[in-house]
């Protein structure tokens, strides 16, 4: 990889990084509601997977879908008014934090439900495959996500049909403040995929050439009609579940040694000084251009009106029906009764 | 014009647009490779030879050939999802209400989900969890589509026009009608728009508002009640959501009496929906209070006699026109 | 007589239950080790370190947490699943309806499922597929019982009969009114037995008809309207199913008008249900159609304005009950 | 064992496949309705299974559910009642053919939604473990049931909570008419165990004593507090799916190299004559005492009165409610509509 590749590795997790710190403090002044998922201390693995893909490939994630949305190159000014709930964000705020999404990029988004996903993705790699477009589809979901039942249904059918779909498992050792040798046999997650006749893999999710290198591995195997493929990023978030809760007890000692490797830090140091790829002076202009952008989001965001009430039953029907009243209510709605 | 079956109208419908679209591809468990083919119930003979690279058996998995059939879709598919039983769509209930319905919406119109649903209704001595009736469900939820249909004509039209739509739709056939409802279809292309009600009687009496197996058991009633001078108005609601009430509101102008007949379970069943709806706009119309001929509400029993006696059919039709007729309500 | 919140409510019956009986135990997600533990809203805080063989983390796997419940009621336990929010339980529908609703009659009374499924519905900018409300689905299901609790010393005298209950009850409560409605619990045990409705204000001349977080806003919206001479006469059903309407039916002999105020959509709501039943047994008591308040059908938008928009709140009732007492139906 | 086990080994597998034999013919006599899913074939892994519990262990199966039933002790009376739907009948013909049970024998019943009683059955056996009953449950499921989601959730769970619970998966090859290779990725069942880090294995379910002895080796270990056990039994079903589908298309040449594998004939065989256990004379005074039983069974049935229209809605709740109306329904039903 070349110098400007590598530095745009490192500006996407500073980005990610800068931006969930931020969208955290608009949490705290109630700029943004619901729920928020952030991606600190798990950047690597979305700059590290993202950046393997072709541009055209289908990308779908779970709710902590932030990181992945920038390093699939959505502006950060439209993440940040999803996140205010304003018109100018990815749905017209009517997705929010979970469910950011640009179809044009191929980002089919992030989804609520755990485990959910999983079959839309294999789906899309259906349509892939059926239409010979050589695509394939990366689907991540965390480590809490793979006991539910889609999990099972979806990888032993990709399996069997040989879907181009790779799994991967974002496994930062809990479900939101369940352990994973409580929510799980098995902790290592990718041994999983011996249920199915998977091929599978773990790779060290906070080292983002290693991340990298493996998604691009996969990838092209995957794309050779070898089949889906199972790999597990061991990484940990720097946060709570969502920012609500600041509190989940994890040992002081544990995120304290997480914190020792640091994904940016790590690569900062191991690759690009290491190797003489940057100078401190050039991570500082990046890191000045990544500030700015991520205040420029919010100056975005604020200044973005709410969405239109006039628009809210647009889209619930992609065809219209002759007789159908705008709420898709029987008869005509009691209008009367609804500011 | 051909007389055909139900069954046949169905398969007619799904090898024209099959032929048509080279988008459109069908999954489902044990329509392949199941007895000779074609559907556990032989809807479809003779089509997974013509498609095989597009008709396929399925792992017993609900949550994924609904939910795989979402992907496709969104990846620019039209497939068509067959649930075995209308029964099993519960294991794949998620994937309906928060995926199927909610894609379009909730992205803000990004990406649509063209599908079809197909799964049939049914009972036949098969017990409590292979004999239920969730039209009522279905109806109540906003991004679907659902349609009902109680002919062979309709069963052709329906299908055809759902697998164009570019909606999720459920498409909801009935193991009673299968094999035994015939009738003639206009031959050609012919496509039954969805969200449009159709008169299947006309009368001067009583309106009957119904649809799929109760519409066939709704006319078998109307003949009966002819002989003895009522005349039944029967409305074939045909799709239930989104739901095309202006022939029942019609036709109760005229009759000022109405009963809403289903299958489902009373509690809780659309039948409350369309009468709470008419009430409100035809309020100062009726000459009685909107009643309600449904399935009792109890799980389903295996045994012939209480079968028979939790589900509702044409006698049951009879028996609540004859009361009402006589203001016995 | 204290004064507490609708979580502390739950939380004392809770304590009070597992004291009682050793057979009682409790599963979820994230109810012990997560935040500070006690459920992830903090209803029960302390309860899993009082009872720790007794109250488990779950995987995420909502068709285990209930189905596993109820082979553990059938096995002789009395064990309350708790599913995060509402929205998951349809991960587990076909457990709830096919499984838990079933087992009693199917079996011919072999076998008994003494079970309750605690779950809040909810809403706070959480989105389409978190803030749903299933409650007239669950009420149409044979089988189940189903209480919503709108008041602390309900929300206790509820859950303590649910817990004691021989049959899989949904017990409903609303994120909501946790940690913000209080209210007075009688000291002692304190029992509210499943399927009595309850007048929550006397009035004279409009009727409510409501449950849950909708009764609260009622509440309100009778203060407000108090002041321009309108007195609600509220019925707060508290048990979905089965249903007590006797109240109801009471209350519109008196007053002559209905609205039937509800959290959910409102096509396929429970208050089509509701109205349909009503204009049925007192069709010549109402001076005016029965009327519904009810969430918009539309997936539900992440934006405040447009949450706000789809949500019925008490400004919302009072608009109606305004335009009632106007003959503007 | 001794002469009289083994010969009860015998009469329970002769039983079942005179029983299935006989509800075939009354199905085609129209005296059954609905679906009949028969046993034939399988015979060994009924009996091996079900003769190596203890009496008050749990058992549940899928609605395959006669030869449990049966091999349980369930009288042919009562089992033929039900399949007749009669007032008799093991659930005073409520349930039908795939809801056999009986709670006074701890037979749980069979369940007719795929994967559906696995979580039931797990939750039986989370009791025992709780109450500290020593009882251990065994859950018998096709090899079509594998896919499932709930499969999936439950074996998760119990191995983790380290549930007395032995997972018998009857392998017979097909899910209706779908070939195993078709529905599953794994055509080895037993090892999905791996994706749980669960003991496994597979067995002959075409040998009695070899599926008996492996149901007995597992209990103790199960009992003994090991955890879960998934034991996957190799078996091949003579007819149909259901007694509906008598053509399901499985090539001839399969049924007959299976028809040489028979559990009975080979039981006879192999090890009744060959060390002498019984003689022709011995199994043809079981053969004529089973051939009066399935007939009486019938008789019986015939007899038998259907269950009482006013017995429709007992039991729907079991805890009487003030003011419920006796179909649960919202206020008095409308009794006139309804015959
Ligand atoms: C079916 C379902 N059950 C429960 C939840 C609530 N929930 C949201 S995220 C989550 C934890 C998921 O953990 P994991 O998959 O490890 O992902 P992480 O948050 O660690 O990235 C839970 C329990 C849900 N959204 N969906
Ligand atoms: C959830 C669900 N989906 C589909 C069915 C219909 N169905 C009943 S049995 C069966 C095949 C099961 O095969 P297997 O598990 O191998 O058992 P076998 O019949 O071979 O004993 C199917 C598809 C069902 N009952 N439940
Ligand atoms: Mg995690
Ligand atoms: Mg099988």
């Amino acid at each position: 990889m070349d110098k400007a590749g590598l530095l745009e590795l490192y500006r996407q997790m500073q980005l990610i990084r800068v931006f969930e710190d931020k969208s955290a403090e608009m949490y705290g002044k109630a700029k943004i509601g619901g729920f928020l998922h952030l991606d600190s201390g798990q950047e690597a693995v979305c700059v590290g997977a993202v950046s393997a893909l072709n541009a055209d490939d289908d990308l779908v994630t779970n709710y902590r879908d932030h990181g992945y949305a920038l390093a699939r190159g959505l502006s950060s000014r439209a993440v940040m008014a999803e996140l205010f709930g304003r018109k100018d964000g990815t749905t017209g705020g009517r997705g929010g934090s979970m469910h950011i999404a640009d179809v044009s990029k191929r980002f089919w988004g992030g989804y609520a439900i755990v485990g959910a996903h999983l079959p839309l993705a294999a789906g899309l790699a259906y349509a892939a495959q059926y239409q010979k477009t050589g695509r394939i589809t990366l689907c991540m979901m965390g480590d809490g996500s793979t006991n539910i039942g889609t999990f099972h249904a979806t990888l032993n059918w990709a399996q069997l049909w040989k879907l181009p779909i790779i799994f991967l498992v974002v496994n930062n050792m809990y479900s939101m403040g369940t352990p994973l040798s409580v929510h799980s046999s098995l902790t290592d997650i990718y041994k999983k995929a011996a249920g199915y006749g998977m091929e599978a893999m773990q790779v060290d999710g906070n080292d983002v050439m290693a991340m990298r290198e493996a998604v691009c591995d996969i990838a092209s195997r995957v794309r050779a009609g070898n089949g889906p493929f199972l790999l597990e990023a061991i990484t940990y978030r720097y946060s709570g579940h969502s920012a609500v809760d600041k509190n989940t007890p994890r040992p002081a000692s544990e995120v304290a040694e997480w914190k020792t490797r640091d994904p940016i830090v790590r690569f900062t140091e191991n690759v690009l000084f290491k190797h003489n790829h940057a100078t401190p002076e050039d991570l500082a202009k990046i890191d000045k251009a990544v500030e700015a952008e991520v205040e420029d989001s919010v100056q975005f965001s604020d200044a973005s009106p709410l969405p239109d009430r006039s628009t809210l039953y647009d889209y619930i029907y992609r065809t219209p029906v002759a007789n159908m009243q705008i709420d898709g209510s029987l008869i005509k709605p009691p209008t009367l009764l609804k500011k | 014009m051909a007389e055909i079956t139900y069954a046949q109208a169905i398969a007619q419908a799904l090898r024209e647009e099959m032929k048509r679209d080279p988008n459109v591809v069908m999954w489902g468990e044990d329509i392949v490779n199941y007895n000779k083919g074609g559907s556990p119930y032989g809807v479809y003979r003779g089509l997974p030879q013509e498609f095989p690279d597009r008709i396929f058996d399925t792992p017993i998995a609900e949550e994924g050939i609904i939910g795989i059939a979402i992907g496709a879709a969104m990846g620019g598919m039209r497939p068509i999802a067959e649930i075995m039983t209308v029964n099993f769509t519960l294991v794949a209930w998620d994937q309906i209400v928060n995926h199927a319905a909610k894609q379009a919406h909730m992205f803000n119109g990004q990406m649509k989900v063209p599908m079809v649903i197909r799964t049939p209704n049914g009972f036949g001595r098969t017990g409590s969890t292979h004999s239920q009736n969730f039209d009522a469900w279905f109806a109540s939820i906003p991004g679907l589509k659902v349609v009902v249909p109680s002919s062979p004509a309709d069963a052709k039209g329906l299908l055809k026009s759902a697998i164009r739509d570019d909606d999720p739709v459920v498409y909801l056939e009935h193991l009673a009608l299968y094999h035994r409802v015939k009738g003639v279809v206009p031959d050609g292309e012919h496509l039954t728009p969805i969200g449009v009600a159709d008169y299947k009687r006309r009368g001067k009496d009583l309106t009957i508002v119904t649809w799929g197996r109760m519409a066939v058991e709704s006319l078998k009633a109307a003949d009966t009640l002819a002989k003895e001078g009522i005349e039944l108005e029967i409305v074939d609601l045909r799709t239930l959501r989104p739901m095309d009430l202006s022939l029942a509101l019609e036709s109760v102008r005229k009759t000022h009496r109405v009963i809403v007949v289903e299958e489902g379970w009373r509690v809780g069943g659309l039948g409350g929906e369309i009468a709470a709806s008419m009430q409100e706009q035809a309020f100062n119309d009726l000459d009685a209070p909107i009643a309600r001929v449904a399935g009792l509400d109890v799980p389903m029993p295996y045994a012939e006699n209480l079968e028979r006696a939790t589900l509702p059919f044409a006698e049951d039709v009879v028996m609540a026109c004859k009361a009402m007729m006589a203001n016995k309500y």
